[in-house]
């Protein structure tokens, strides 16, 4: 029947325009533009912005969350969403904090962290893939879920609590030492690595193209052998696993974990990889586009700290410029509609 | 094909229909009942209302969200949007002493004017709501924090009035609860009887065949936000009676909470099908559940594991259901149409 | 330990002033949006106005840690003198505290402390002290229900660092009262319609409950409102804890709440400006029984380190608001 | 040519042009319709005729040319205006409402009203039943439309268009997934609505049916305007000969050829509710037909094969290997290839390049070291595209720019780019053109003699009987007949297919 699946953009117009405006190389271009631009603003307007220091702190303050967006973009890639993550980190730094606090040596508290962040992405995997649940349904309920979970273990605990011994100094270490010798923050090398990681299997291998194939049009997909739902499974565990890490790192970045880490995340990860040009439909966008996006919001933030910007202020630009990202794309369009509609009057 | 395998199944999925909003009052029942046992007091007049008036404003945001999900969009910005209204409402009753009344109508105007401009970038534009409103979520907490700029509105500054509807009960109903089940109930009637409305399900069901079908889908989308903006205002207006109180964290996070009222509601996030009735009662479970917990006297640290979990489990259970009609539809078509 | 040279007036061995002009102190409230945490960065503006130098108020618009953290690397890279942190979280902010301590800049925690082991060495301006505040409130309940039934306490959020330090002692003050039987403390996220849930849920479950405590001042004021509204309920529950007199002064006029206590949070940060100051000059330490000069305040020494608190300086004790002072006080 | 000046026509459509970007839709769109006339418009696929039609429902605003109705020129702003100025269509791909009841979808923003402009359902349900009475279907108003069988969705757009009993009906290939009776059903409305005075636009690729039914015929290729002539001055060769502007090579080119080993076998598949014990075998070198009505559950069945449904029980074997249930990838790898029915829902990536959608299902192969090689790609699609004729802008052009017929050519050149063992091809030439047709028939029939195994699923029986050595007959998801090439007629299958004596139905 012509029931469309969820995306508007089958027609075949919509998709001659979005095939032009939100073709890659367009996009990838104003961000750079636009991420020029907060550098050079941000140089000019902060005497503190170059400061080499800014480089690292900048990767402290965005690392996790940005290691967090690319799980995200590739879910958002198959037309999928995930609202558990900022959960899922703060859970597995609950359980990484519970074990500590029990006296379990790290690597192993690191490796169960590390499942239960399995395990949950496991959870919204069986859900939305197998029982074929609307994600943002089932990952608004994890949401809740996960966050529950991590105020059961630790309750009105924080790790480490008085008396309790610290984490070892060489890990909490990525917090406050940049590596030996350059201006980098452990978590900033991760993400480009992972980014890396992401980038090439999204875009140039049969799996990547599967996604897109995915995003694009689940039943056909299906029809072309692909493995619809185990991908989507999959794609929500490692979600899970790569969130979990996240919540790890911030954890030793922080030298510390309540239940509360990361509430409300979310929503700046989904930001993020939407404002790096990624369709919310699935099918298109880049992970080169999100790691801009990702530097442009942090180096903002930094600007605008330092800067001493109102914290409001600053919530108005970052959705301003969301706001921007797709209008733009858009306004050109909308522009050339509103003309045919007065021609024809 | 023959008349009675085409009627059955429907009368089936009918019934099946109505059992959706029968479903959730009958799960609202059970959780008060278990919890009644536990403790008995949970059924006094006064934790009764309770129930009604704390899950009132979430139902109200959740009639609007409703019918811009049936849409198929969303509107993540009612929380920010409630929390701004009910602060410049706030804010007059305080600097203006503007009259009672004059508050509600601010509240609304405020909100209006929100879901009017997620309404116009959304439709003239046609960007996907989800980026429009998700961006209006920021940027209206943004504007509502500097407004607002550290100071709080405190009872004293707001006329006894007014927070009166946020207390006040008629035959032992609360105001508020009263206001919200005439919204509910008008918009439920609305949505199964007028043209405009029957479009919304249509535009959300198949948009291109909306635009085949000639159906105005930039204006019936645009209303519904602002029907949506204007609710989350009046709840704004509501959250001030309620509360007698307001800081820049009104209505923080309250997004989430609507879509999941919408969703347990029974109402297809992608569109096209689902009740504005469905919606609120999802919103009084949710809010049933939270206070059935403290109720309880489970600890207060499992309150949010487990209404995630009997979140999901409604939503599997709606899943549940719809399988079933679809299976219902199949076997009614396993016959060929006779030749 | 609480401190000798505690109130105003009561100058015990001071060194005359000696701070420097021009000195830049970095105020991070716990949210810049808090009416609590406006009133102290106020009071600590005035302070540094008043020595000549000049306070940046620097947070985020919710209470994380990680909201914090930018506002201490501005800091760090703008070379303040002094960072004066209300700590959403007493272990997460210590990394980035000791970068900047190592930076030479003198760390001073108020409202709520942050808990490192000793590094950085901080000086923590406390409210009051911390037992003091735990043990007055339950007394202050004792006194109004003859020290006879179940209450409960109506808290911030789960992991707040101060409502947990105080709940702790007084959970020991309890123990005095044989009678009066501590049910349950639920958590209202300093949100009003959290709080609202929560107290009602309370409500439900213990009808025999005859008191509560409410140590923040979203929880009392919610729970203030819904007692005024339903006089039947503050007919047989009292309720007291901390609260602002400016939200709380309608409710105590008209009987609904007898009294409750609080420290004017001005005069906090009116002290905590001065600390960071004088530290930031060396006109004062962090050894037990260095003093410095607080303004109109008069003069202060650092108590001992005692438990989990290290060197810290007492506002003095909290003052008891009901119908008869209320009116004076405008915060 | 067409004359805007003719008083007496009711539309009349002169020299319209129509481009997507670089593809040029319709070059010379003109066409005249007089009151109380059925008019057939043939053409090719990617002949223009649907761009033609939504140019009159005003879907599409047309770059030049002219539109007169009732000779008034008019500019439609939108399918409202057209509908309004009395045009009422039947478009190519049903668009209905699933959410909404039949009768709503029928009425859609016309529903009769009660006091206060409220909706009047009963009065909805009455009118929905009248016209069903018309068309003589059975349908109940108040089901909801999803989980319609793709001919009752084209029933209830055929209600839809009638409803507005307007004076110009425009049906773009309503018949493509009708039974000949509906057919026939449909001719009868057609001639009353004649009767009345009404003009009926009717496209269709079964040139029969236009035979049957049409007073005169107007002939499109390339997007342009060919020739406007009445039936009965024409042959069935000439319209094809103005169509594909060439003679036409013979439309069942079937070079009998001995049939080797099994290379597909079907053991008592099952599946509750739609199909039931199905046996069959399909032989290296021969093409197995399955013949029977719509909905007897034939995609279904080829579905269950894949894997894409999976089987309640029973066993599918290829080369002797039985493959797992519900596992395409397996499927796949054993050699068996699907061309599924419905094209733009399963077969392709409308928005994916015609590139992407002939690798999709060997991009696996064109990997190396785990990465696509792009030029690899590019090489297969147009080695592909051009062994298959695919008429297309750029490889890179999304297949949804593409017409009917050859987007139907790329999902073929997508599976036979596999050089699969076994071809399950579902409904293989519907909504084609006759040259079109002649191809693909001659392709299966060239890979036939390689040695390929093709299951065919057709609801038409001249393709049956012409294409396929032995035919197998569906009737309520159950095998009722079996026939050889030599033993298999018109008549014997449609017994089979509908139960009855077959001479009621053809
Ligand atoms: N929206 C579009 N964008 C780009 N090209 C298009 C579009 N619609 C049609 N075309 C192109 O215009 C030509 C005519 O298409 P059209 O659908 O009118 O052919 P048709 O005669 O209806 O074919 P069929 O018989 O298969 O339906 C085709 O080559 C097609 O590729
Ligand atoms: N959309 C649908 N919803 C429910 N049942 C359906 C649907 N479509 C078909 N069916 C049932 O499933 C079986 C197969 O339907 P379908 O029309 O695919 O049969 P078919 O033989 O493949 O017809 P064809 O291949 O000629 O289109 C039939 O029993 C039909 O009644
Ligand atoms: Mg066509
Ligand atoms: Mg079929």
């Amino acid at each position: 029947m012509a029931t469309r699946a969820r995306r508007p953009h089958d027609d075949v117009n919509t998709d001659a325009r979005r095939a032009r405006w939100r073709s890659a190389a367009r996009w990838e271009v104003g961000l750079v533009v636009v991420l020029i631009g907060v550098l050079v603003f941000g140089a000019a307007e902060s005497p503190t912005f170059v400061d080499s220091s800014t480089f690292f702190y900048l990767g402290i303050n965005v690392g996790y969350l940005a290691i967090m967006a690319l799980p995200m973009t590739l879910i958002v890639m198959t037309g999928e969403i995930d609202l558990s993550v900022a959960s899922i980190l703060g859970l597995s730094g609950s359980v990484l904090g519970l074990l500590w606090h029990h006296g379990w040596s790290i690597v192993p508290a690191v490796v169960v962290a590390l499942l239960v962040g399995a395990l949950g992405g496991a959870l919204n995997g069986i859900l939305v893939a197998k029982a074929g649940l609307p994600s943002i349904a089932v990952t608004i309920g994890t949401l809740t879920l996960f966050r529950g979970l991590a105020e059961i273990l630790l309750g009105s605990l924080t790790v480490p609590a008085t008396g309790d011994r610290q984490f070892p100094a060489a890990l909490t270490n990525i917090g406050v030492a940049p590596i030996p010798g350059t201006q980098l923050s452990y978590t900033t090398v991760i993400f480009l690595v992972l980014a890396v990681v992401c980038g090439v299997v999204l875009h140039a291998t049969p799996l990547g193209r599967a996604m897109h194939a995915i995003g694009l049009q689940p039943e056909a997909a299906q029809f072309s052998g692909i493995r619809v739902r185990r991908i989507k499974f999959w794609l929500y565990v490692v979600s899970g696993v790569v969130c979990a890490f996240a919540g790890i790192l911030l954890t030793l970045q922080n030298s510390s974990v309540s239940y509360g880490a990361g509430t409300g995340l979310e929503l700046n990860v989904v930001a993020i990889v939407l404002f790096g040009g990624v369709s919310i439909f699935g099918g298109r966008g880049t992970v080169v586009g999100v790691v801009l996006s990702v530097a442009i919001f942090g180096a903002l933030q930094m600007a605008l700290t330092q800067l001493n910007v109102q914290p409001e202020i600053q919530n108005v630009i970052t959705g301003a410029l969301l706001l921007i990202s797709v209008v733009v794309p858009n306004g050109g369009e909308a522009i050339g509609r509103l003309r045919e509609r007065i021609k024809r009057k | 094909m023959t008349t009675d395998t085409a009627v059955r199944p429907v009368h089936r999925f009918e019934s099946l229909l109505r059992a959706r909003e029968l479903g959730i009052a009958i799960v609202i029942v059970l959780v008060v009942a278990i919890t009644a046992v536990r403790n008995a007091n949970f059924l006094a007049a006064q934790s009764v209302q309770q129930l009604l008036s704390g899950a009132a404003l979430v139902a109200l945001l959740s009639v609007g969200e409703t019918m811009v999900i049936i849409t198929r969009n969303v509107d993540l910005s009612v929380g920010s949007t409630l929390g701004l209204s009910a602060y410049v409402v706030g804010d007059l009753f305080k600097y203006q002493h503007i009259p009672v009344l004059a508050g509600f109508a601010v509240g609304i105007v405020v909100g209006a004017v929100v879901g009017a401009v997620n309404g116009l970038v959304t439709t003239v534009l046609r960007v996907p709501s989800l980026v429009v409103t998700l961006a209006m979520l920021y940027v209206i907490r943004g504007v509502d924090g500097v407004i607002v700029n550290g100071h709080t509105i405190d009872p004293s500054a707001i006329p006894r009035a007014f927070t009166e509807v946020g207390y006040r009960t008629l035959f032992g109903v609360p105001w508020l609860a009263i206001i919200v089940l005439v919204v509910v109930a008008v918009a439920g009637y609305a949505m199964r009887s007028f043209r405009a409305s029957r479009d919304l399900y249509a535009i959300g069901s198949n948009p291109e065949a909306a635009a085949l079908a000639g159906i105005p889908a930039g204006r019936r989308v645009f209303t519904a936000f602002v029907i949506s903006g204007t609710l989350a205002g009046l709840a704004g207006a509501l959250f001030l009676a309620l509360h007698a109180q307001v800081d820049n964290s009104g209505g923080l996070g309250y997004e989430l909470t609507v879509v999941a009222a919408v969703v347990v509601g029974g109402v297809a996030i992608f569109g096209g099908s689902g009740t504005v009735v469905g919606a609120a009662l999802g919103a009084l479970l949710l809010n049933t559940i939270n206070q059935a917990l403290v109720a309880s006297k489970v600890s207060s640290f499992w309150n949010m594991a487990v209404a995630g979990g009997l979140l999901l489990a409604a939503i599997a259970f709606d899943r549940w259901l719809s399988l079933r009609v679809a299976r219902g539809l199949k076997s009614a078509r396993g016959v060929h149409r006779d030749v | 330990g609480s401190s000798t040279g505690s109130g105003a007036g009561q100058a015990g061995a001071a060194t005359a002033g000696g701070i420097k002009k021009g000195l830049t102190v970095y105020f991070i409230p716990k949210d810049t949006q808090n009416p609590y945490e406006v009133l102290a960065d106020q009071g600590g503006q005035k302070a540094l106005a008043e020595v000549g130098g000049k306070v940046v108020v620097s947070s985020g618009t919710q209470d994380t840690a990680t909201a914090q953290i930018p506002s201490i690397q501005a800091a760090i890279q703008a070379h303040a003198a002094a960072i004066v942190i209300a700590a959403n979280d007493p272990s997460a902010l210590c990394p980035s505290l000791n970068q900047a301590s190592r930076a030479g800049i003198e760390i001073v925690s108020f409202d709520s402390d942050i808990n490192c082991g000793g590094s950085p060495n901080h000086l923590f301006i406390n409210q009051a002290n911390t037992q003091q505040i735990g043990t007055s409130e339950v007394d202050l309940l004792a006194k109004q229900i003859n020290s006879t039934g179940q209450i409960a306490i109506l808290s911030a959020a789960a992991s707040a660092t101060n409502q947990n330090a105080w709940i702790g002692y007084m959970k020991q003050e309890l123990a005095k009262y044989p009678n009066m039987k501590l049910v349950t403390t639920v958590y209202g996220n300093d949100d009003p319609a959290t709080s609202l849930t929560v107290l009602q849920g309370l409500l439900s479950a213990y009808p025999d409950l005859k008191g509560i405590i409410s140590p923040t001042t979203v929880g009392i004021s919610t729970a203030a409102q819904y007692f005024d509204t339903h006089k039947d309920v503050a007919a047989k529950i009292v309720l007291t804890g901390l609260g602002l007199p400016s939200q709380m002064k309608s409710y105590v006029l008209d009987g609904t709440v007898k009294s409750f206590e609080l420290w004017n949070p001005s005069n906090l940060g009116y002290l905590a400006g001065y600390a960071a100051a004088s530290l930031a000059s060396g006109s004062a330490g962090m050894q037990t029984g260095a003093a410095f000069k607080a303004g109109s305040l008069g003069s202060y020494q650092v108590a001992a380190p005692s438990g989990t608190t290290g060197p810290s300086v007492v506002l003095g004790p909290p003052t008891v608001f009901d119908a008869s002072n209320i009116s004076q006080f405008n915060f | 040519m067409t004359n805007p000046a003719d008083t007496n026509a009711r539309l009349v459509l002169t020299n319209a042009t129509k481009s997507f970007g670089t593809v040029r839709a319709l070059a010379d769109g003109s066409i005249t319709l007089y009151p109380g006339e059925a008019h057939a418009l043939l053409g090719e696929n990617g002949a223009g005729k649907s761009t033609l039609v939504k140019i009159l429902a005003g879907v599409y605003r047309p770059d030049g040319g002219e539109l007169r109705i009732d000779g008034v020129p008019v500019e439609f702003g939108g399918p409202a205006a057209a509908r309004a100025a009395g045009v009422s269509i039947i478009y190519q791909e049903p668009s209905l409402f699933p959410d909404l009841t039949v009768a709503e979808n029928i009425f859609t923003g016309r529903q009769p009203l009660g006091t206060l402009r409220r909706i009047d359902r009963r009065a909805m349900h009455r009118d929905a039943n009248e016209i069903f009475a018309r068309l003589g279907v059975r349908l109940d108003p108040a089901q909801p439309a999803r989980g319609l069988s793709v001919a009752d969705q084209q029933i209830v757009e055929i209600a839809k268009a009638l409803s507005f009993n307007s004076q110009l009906l425009v049906m773009d290939e309503p018949t493509a997934a009708l039974t000949t009776v509906e057919v026939l059903r449909l001719f009868e409305v057609m001639r009353t609505l004649r009767s009345h005075g009404a003009a009926v636009l009717f496209i269709s690729h079964r040139l029969e049916e236009v035979f049957a039914s049409c007073q005169r015929v107007t002939v499109m290729r390339d997007g342009r305007f060919v020739r406007t002539a009445p039936i009965e001055e024409l042959t069935v060769d000439d319209v094809i000969r103005s169509m594909v502007g060439r003679d036409l090579a013979t439309l069942f080119p079937k070079t009998v050829t001995a049939a080797g080993e099994p290379v597909l076998e079907v053991e008592k598949l099952s599946t509750a509710g739609v199909f039931d014990d199905i046996s069959l075998t399909v032989r290296r070198g021969e093409i197995v037909a399955l013949a029977g009505l719509v909905g007897a559950g034939r995609s279904e069945v080829a579905r269950a094969i894949f894997g894409i449904d999976r089987r309640d029980s029973g066993t599918v074997r290829v080369h002797g290997r039985t493959l797992p249930n519900g596992d395409p990838l397996a499927a796949m790898a054993a050699g068996v290839a699907l061309v599924p029915e419905d094209r733009r829902q399963q077969g392709l990536v409308m928005a994916m390049g015609v590139d992407q959608n002939v690798a999709l299902a060997s991009i696996r192969r064109l990997a190396r070291f785990g990465l696509i090689r792009r030029a690899g790609e590019r090489a297969l699609a147009s080695s592909w595209s051009a062994r298959l004729r695919i008429k297309s802008g750029r490889l890179r052009d999304a297949v949804a720019t593409l017409s009917g017929g050859n987007q139907q050519k790329v999902v073929l050149a997508k599976w036979l780019a596999r050089d699969p063992a076994l071809l399950i091809i579902d409904e293989p030439t519907r909504g084609i053109d006759v040259g079109t047709k002649a191809e693909v028939h001659r392709i299966l029939d060239e890979l036939v003699g390689d040695g390929l195994a093709i299951l065919m699923i057709s609801s038409e029986l001249p393709e049956v009987l012409g294409m396929a050595d032995r035919v197998l007959v569906l009737r309520e998801g159950r095998l009722t007949g079996s026939f050889s090439r030599a033993a298999a007629d018109e008549t014997s299958i449609m017994r089979a297919a509908t139960g009855q004596d077959a001479g009621a139905a053809a």
